[in-house]
């Protein structure tokens, strides 16, 4: 067996060695899971400049790299905070141009998926009947309305968006770059065989054996892949399917907090410039860390993924209960 | 406990689901009537999410998110964005929910920018997500919106969703396939489209037509028929508080 | 829990149901393995006639329907014994109209992928730089070569192509039509869903919680699948991944037989016409049987799907010994 | 046990692989000289196949179709044919192996028919499976061929997998954007194309330029420092021996 280069790097390096300022960076592509919000506060202690964003639904990891001035563009289909309301920082760099102002090019989801898909393919775009007739077709600039030549139909022609870096958090990569992602992958696999490389995030690392005893998992071939970092909790506050749960909570709280420009600093340096590293900012959340791992933690992984037929079929867990809620912002956007 | 316009809207929405229907459920208060409709009168209805989702019984617990671990664990297919929203393009797709920052008379909804220039908003909103693909593949449309004078305008400043358009045959010309609109339920009342437009068809207990006049922010039309608002059942309310037990979704002021 | 609809017909059930006359459909959808052989004899059987076949590599399935008189067009990117040589009854079909003449529409297995792709997406065709400027572009008569408006290169224009009926060989589904397939996929998904409907012929009936614990794995979702036929063994002399191995020399047999019409003939009376299902077939094979399972069994099934790290990684097996073969016909087409 | 005509071309396919190597396989003699390849002077090449499968280490097992289960065994991703073929569209395979029934002084290949008319074939051939996208889209092409006067024809009927074209410049004008054919090796010689022309370069052990030139229906192009071609060597044949033990692939005639 060939002995592969062993890409495993921190996040640190990751970031330094492969995310120079003005770089195109696909990140929260699984859409409200598995986003790595643990890469986006490396970004953020690295003072990267801007950077142009690629990504579906990102939850407030977009939120939070415009609001540290990381970013000069975006292309996304929805810039919020999806359970607690509307994204204060990217309101207040379209509304009021603070930190800076930004270009964003309006997407949907299906329309940011087909731009990444037609990269992938190779392809120069990928023909479509959404958005027709919409402000938001015309509002983005880079669509083309065309009539198929096949049968006189009326198209919006999506052009292919090639990111630089894609980033993708999953649960086990072996030191290689094969990396297996189970729940949602959303835009994810588009997005990294779009990319001209792709940093992987796992929250194990697998021996390598284990991802070629299934392929199907692996979400990309590891010779896309030109860093992994292996680093459990990542995605928190956003969760990982069999791994850790999400933290409800903790996104009301960040959009209480960075309601005000001082209210997004003080944040930003409790959570992400006072610590070191990720290792430091869950020791931060403590018990609540825990409470979140044990929740969906529950099921043993890889019960899941185990083969089973008739004889022995899995049973489904009842609800697991919820813990209850602090009263949360009644402002909300769409979605 | 008094019924509150959420549960009431959830309700409403139930039933707009038909038995059997594939539905492209989406966030919030949709989640939780796709939850009652399959515990009612719509056992086989099918539930798809915009992640790759697809799941014939709901999520046993509260969703604050579809991409919550719950929405995964039982789901049937577990896919690609791009996949389930060729299902949607393909035809596939029943009905489907959005909701928005602001809605008009034809149905058509903004969740992108409040103000004149996109590029300058008085108020940035979060934008699409999968709203404008439903919006535009789905067959037929439930638009679930607050009930708010400066929510409920004439024209949208921005139209992310379409709905009929500003005149009639607007979707076939620009070559939309999908039906549109065929409800808004608002925390106030009902309304079908008519020809595009919107008519109030009822209005919820303790609302009124006059108040709903004054809170809508185009010349309202009012069916021949219209009513209060069936309330939700015992039932109904039973299933809704279970799910939603500390009334996250439903007793926020939407 | 809602009871779904029970789909499981048998095999013969299923042709009558959902395969008239005409009916475009596809098969062998994942290139060489998971052929669904049994489904292509049943429809031989029920004397279905001017079918329009849609399929990548289909190793001899296609030209044994061709053979019977059962098809009236093709579109494929190959026809041939994948093994063994080219393929007898295309051959005849095509050079002398024996038993009738076909249209065909040649293809690459990315053009024929992209055809179904596009119709999954709903999209009415996707372009590609590939097969610009050969015969095999021109000979289709379907593709259109067209400037991109975005970088004006050119481009070759792959119209969406839906299929009536797709035909999914897989290792278990529920009896809704949750269906599992690992291995190799191909254009397997894409062709589901780019059909009106989709039969599943599944090796094994698996209970409804063991798909719902790994959705990952379905690979079309339960309301576009009208039958579910549970079928072991019905990819022979295809292989099914970890089920059972490829019988090479039956293909080398099928060659040899079918170089005459009657030598076709009679190989289809004994393997098809005179054999009432798929498990007269096995009964037939037997002993030959068993030892294709047991060579593929070696590791049981789902060893490849558990999801163990570090600690237990699995162990890859050494070579199994390979039965010798008979001399084969050295001639051979290309692929 | 002499050297066959099949073992010299796997020994020098595999020279043509370097290491690090994007490539896609492909079947027979190919996916041998991957194996040679890997364990002598290029152990991290990686090897695609158009089924979706990608590895890292060949398959333990001699291999009758690329879809084998030993194929899948071990591999490290098992993804969808088109995401596979749009690793390759988009420039990112080094190099593809490539036969046919017959191939032109251009490296054009037909897979598809024999006879003017495709329509009305005298020989059907099975087509071009992926062979002609790996043509279309690789940055580089090795062609394996049975060497005949019949199959090395000045131009071939049908081209299905494209060469250098009938004239120079031709690829770029067309559009395609991987380089075409860089090796031609037959079961008598190897060619490299000069100007997209096929010139001899070396002859096979047991062969020699006139026999080519006999055997060959063009106007044969001869390097000026024309050689035997390097047999293989103990090594690699003990690796070729050991993988093929019965010969299957090579020492068939081709």
């Amino acid at each position: 067996m060939t002995e592969g280069r062993n890409k495993v790097v921190t996040m640190a390096e990751s970031v330094r060695r492969h995310v120079p300022d003005g770089a195109r960076v696909a990140l929260g592509c699984a859409l409200e899971p598995a986003i790595p919000f643990a890469f986006a506060h490396e970004l953020v202690r690295a003072r990267r400049r801007d950077l142009r964003l690629v990504g579906p639904i990102s939850d407030v990891a977009f939120d939070l790299l415009i609001g540290a001035g990381c970013v000069a563009e975006v292309d996304a289909a929805w810039v919020g905070n999806v359970s607690a309301g509307l994204a204060h920082c990217y309101r207040r760099a379209m509304e009021q141009g603070i930190p800076r102002g930004i270009v964003v090019r309006d997407h949907s989801n299906f329309s940011i998926g087909l731009s990444l898909l037609a990269a992938a393919l190779g392809s120069p775009y990928i023909p479509t009947r959404s958005l027709l007739g919409t402000d938001l077709a015309r509002a983005n600039g880079t669509f083309r309305e065309a009539t198929s030549p096949f049968d006189g139909s009326k198209t919006l022609l999506i052009p292919a968006i090639e990111p630089d870096v894609t980033v993708l958090a999953v649960q086990r990569c072996d030191e290689d770059g094969n990396a297996q992602l189970w729940g949602p992958w959303g835009v994810s696999q588009e997005a990294a065989l779009a990319a001209k490389q792709v940093i992987v995030v796992a929250d194990e690392l697998a021996e390598r054996e284990v991802v070629r005893a299934d392929p199907n998992r692996t979400i990309v071939p590891a010779f896309k892949v030109a860093a992994v970092v292996i680093q459990s909790g990542a995605c928190h506050p956003s969760p990982l399917q069999d791994r850790y749960d999400r933290d409800h909570e903790f996104f009301h709280e960040y959009h209480r907090a960075t309601r005000t420009v001082e209210g997004f600093d003080a944040w930003v340096r409790e959570w992400v410039l006072d610590l070191p590293d990720r290792d430091a900012y869950l020791a931060k959340l403590g018990d609540r860390w825990e409470a979140l791992c044990r929740r969906e933690q529950v099921r043993p992984p890889g019960a899941q993924t185990e083969a089973k037929t008739r004889s022995s079929a899995l049973r489904a867990q009842g609800p697991l209960p919820l813990e209850p809620l602090a009263r949360v912002d009644p402002e909300r956007g769409s979605e | 406990m008094n019924v509150t316009p959420g549960e009431i809207m959830v309700a409403q929405a139930a039933r707009e689901i038909r038995d059997g229907e594939r539905v492209f459920v989406g966030m919030r208060l949709p989640l939780i009537a796709f939850v009652v409709a399959k515990r009612t009168h719509a056992p086989n209805a099918v539930g798809l999410f915009e992640l790759g989702i697809v799941r014939d019984e709901p999520s046993p617990e509260l969703l604050y998110t579809m991409g919550d671990p719950p929405n995964v664990r039982g789901a049937t297919w577990c896919a690609r964005t791009v996949d389930l929203m060729g299902l949607l393009a393909r035809g596939e797709v029943d009905v489907g929910f959005i909701g928005g920052a602001e809605v008009d008379r034809r149905g058509d909804l903004n969740t992108t920018a409040i103000g004149p220039d996109r590029a300058h908003p008085t108020v940035q909103l979060p934008g699409s997500g999968g709203g404008a693909d439903i919006a535009s593949l789905a067959k037929r449309l439930i638009v679930i919106m607050p009930h708010d004078k400066r929510r409920l305008r004439e024209r949208v400043d921005f139209v992310t969703t379409p709905g009929h358009g500003p005149e009639r045959g607007w979707r076939g010309r620009v070559g939309l396939r999908g039906g549109g609109p065929s409800v808004l339920i608002t925390t106030l009342g009902v309304f079908r489209f008519v020809d595009g437009d919107a008519v109030l068809a009822s209005y919820h207990p303790g609302a009124s037509v006059e108040r709903i006049r004054a809170e809508t922010g185009w010349d309202l039309r009012v069916a021949d028929d219209v009513r209060e608002t069936e309330p939700p059942s015992h039932t109904v309310l039973t299933i809704v508080r279970g799910y939603d037990p500390q009334g996250f979704w439903t007793r926020r002021g939407e």
